[in-house]
Order: C-alpha cells, then structure tokens, then sequence
C-alpha cells in the first residue's frame, strides 16, 4: 500500500509501469487518473489546498477500508496540491487484485471516498476570477452505494 | 483551555487567516462556534451558514456537538472536492 | 478509438502514458490491465487462440457498443494472441470521459465483454499438462448486468 | 454448396483441422454438425455436447437453427475465455 501527497507532477506513465509491474501472483491491475478540465477554455488554472497532516490520515484510512473490503494484491493514492494547468494530471488510484472484479470496484470506491472524504479543496481561477469548487450532491449520494 | 484553530478554502479567506490559537471555555464544537461568531463580522459572515461548514477534531471528522474535552487542533472547512 | 490485436508484447505504462495526454478536455482515465497469472506456480506459459478477422470485428462492435451508451472521449482495446509467460500483460482497455462513473463503467462493460463475447481462447500450459481454460458461469452472468 | 469450416482450441484439436472446405446440401447450422458428426469418431466426438459449441457464420456469432443461404465461412468453437 502506497499514499503519497505531493505538490509536485507525477508521470502518470511511469506510476502505471511500475505498479503493474513483477505481479505474477495477480491478474488485474486498474488504474484512474484525474486531469484538469479547461471546462470549454474558460479556466486558467486550478488550485488544490489541503490540511497537511489529516490528508495522509485520511488517505490511509480510506486505504485501509478499501482493503477490508475486497482482496487486494496492492494499492496506491497518489494526490496533488498547489497549482496546475489545464491537461495537468491531479491524481491517480490503482488496485491490484486477483480478480477484476476486486480492482474495479476498490479503485471506485477509492475514488468515490476520495472525493468527499479527504480534505482538499479545489479553487477554479480563470482570466476575470476565482470560485472554489462546489461539492457535488452526487458526490456525497456516491457513498451510499458502498453501504 | 487553550486551542489551535485551522481555517481552510473559502473559510479561510473570509476569516482572513489559516490558523489561531484560542483560549476558550466552550465545551463542545457548538460553543465554539457561537463564540466565534460573536468575535466580529468576519467571523459571524464565514459561520452564518453551518451546512455548509465541516468540522475535524484532531484530524478526524466530528460533528457540532462533539465534546472538545482532550482536544488541541479543530480544522473547520468546506465540504471535500478532492479526486 | 483504437483496437490493437497483436503477438508482441506491450509497454502498459507507454499506452497509459500516451492515452491519458494531451486530454484537456475530459477529466477522468480508467485504464485496465490482464496479467498471466502463476496460479501457485504450476503454470509455465499461457498460449492464447484467436480468430483472426472475427476478432477485430468483435472488439469493433464492442467498442461502438460502449461508446453509445457512455459518453466517451475515447476508449483503447490492446490484447495479444500467442505465448506468454506468468506476469507478462495479457491486454488493455482504457477509457477516457468527462466523468469518472462513465469511464470507469464503460472500462469495466468492456472488460466483461471481452471476457465472453471476443474470440480468444486460453490455454494453460504446466510441466505435465496442457488444458484450455472453461469459461466460467460467472463471466457470462456478468453480461446480465448491462440488460 | 461450398463452405468454409474452421475450428478452435480444442475443437480444432480433436478434429485435426484447422479448417477445411466443405460441400454440403445442410440448410442450417442443426444439419451441418449431424453432417459433420456422421463422418467419424474425431467429428462425433468434437460434436457430441452442443452446449459446449458456440457458431459464427461469417464472422458474426449465430444460433444452432441459423440459416446457411449466403454463408461462406462458419467457425466452430467453445465459449470464449478472453481479457
């Protein structure tokens, strides 16, 4: 199991490879990536702030859940903060697992978790100005699905 | 007893800082809450609205009524947008 | 869209590198890799048949299916044919789509459909025994969930 | 008419056969393999449980009473074990 928090870019690629990478016990990799949207060429920018401390804290608990609840070789949460570009890739999840069925389903519900359960905030700042983003009724209704 | 207060995103702007430290004798989240608010404006503007305002405890989420007894950080904020 | 079917090995983290960039557009990858299992070390080699022809036909028809019913920017299916040994990749999808539900639901339809609707066929070769892979009753049970 | 048969996996290994070339007065896919079974042991026996078969007739996957008029090529196999 790996969390990692970082300001810095990470070549989504190279995360892959390396995840994927020995696994003869294993069948199933999946693996998501977030990426800033330009939103139709509007946003300039998007700002990620976090609580350091606490975001490992949760990351690793939504982790650990997600490992109780599904046989997992492996896992990583990778996440940046600060400041990124439209294209710019915020975040990735990947599962290891026997069965596919394992690795989709953790790296959803990783995902689902992550989004309403860590503590980051994205801010949108184009040309004219800056708004934080809302969060989703979806998004918090997105948990239920996992009981 | 003496706390150390976070403020994150928009909370953290309206307030106008990221972190204080504040002597208090407010027993729970609430308390502290309507303590705060009657400070100044800034104060009462960034809690006027607790739906939309999450509370942590030491780095875990808590609820308003939680009891502050043993606790040395309280993180308000925004719901999450993280992912 | 992109359909690959081919002998020689693949670099995943290459694919997923070159599949995730440049999309400023859209906010949400989900990649999907198979990988030979050992099976506890018994297994030596996997071998898989395929028909050739109907093969691309299959995956075509696969693709398109997904892509009508999620919105997506765009999909990838790389699997290969031939020998492979314990931990080599098997195959690939990916998908890429505004929302992370569309791409991780189209990834994981494709990766049912795959299982029981493309031409291929797995061979399991030990140091005693040679023996085709059963399809299981679970995988064709899975296709139920798309109606 | 003149078809082309192929087999796989382990059809086409109790068979012997790739593929072969094949006149036949068989209207569907039913005649086809009561033809095919007829010829010897090999056919009988790759033929014996149908619910271990699956058809296509060009390239397209099809049903045991699918017609043959217009068919070239028609594969027999077992349930596919692909990803």
């Amino acid at each position: 199991m790996e969390i990692r928090v970082q300001e810095a870019p990470f070549d989504f690629g190279a995360e892959c490879a390396r995840f994927a990478q020995g696994r003869e016990g294993i069948g199933a990799v999946v693996t998501f990536c977030g990426i800033v949207r330009n939103d139709g060429g509007q946003m300039q920018a998007m700002e990620i702030e976090h609580y350091p401390g606490m975001t490992e804290r949760a990351l690793r608990q939504i982790a650990e859940d997600a490992s109780r609840r599904w046989a997992l070789a492996d896992l990583l949460i990778l996440h940046r903060y600060g400041r990124m570009r439209p294209g710019e890739k915020i975040m990735m999840v990947a599962t290891a697992s026997t069965h596919r069925a394992d690795a989709f389903a953790a790296a959803d519900f990783l995902m689902d978790y992550l989004k309403s359960r860590a503590p980051f905030w994205k801010k949108e700042i184009s040309a004219d100005s800056a708004a934080w983003v809302a969060a989703k009724d979806a998004d918090e209704a997105a948990l239920e699905r996992w009981g | 007893m003496t706390l150390e207060i976070l403020y994150f995103a928009w909370l953290r702007e309206r307030i106008g800082l990221p972190r204080e430290t504040v002597t208090t004798q407010a027993t729970t989240v609430h308390d502290l809450i309507v303590e705060l608010r009657a400070r100044d404006e800034r104060y009462a503007l960034a809690f006027f609205d607790l739906s939309a305002i999450r509370v942590a405890l030491d780095q875990e989420l808590a609820d308003f009524d939680a009891d502050l007894a043993n606790v040395r950080e309280v993180a308000f904020f925004p719901p999450m947008t993280g992912g």
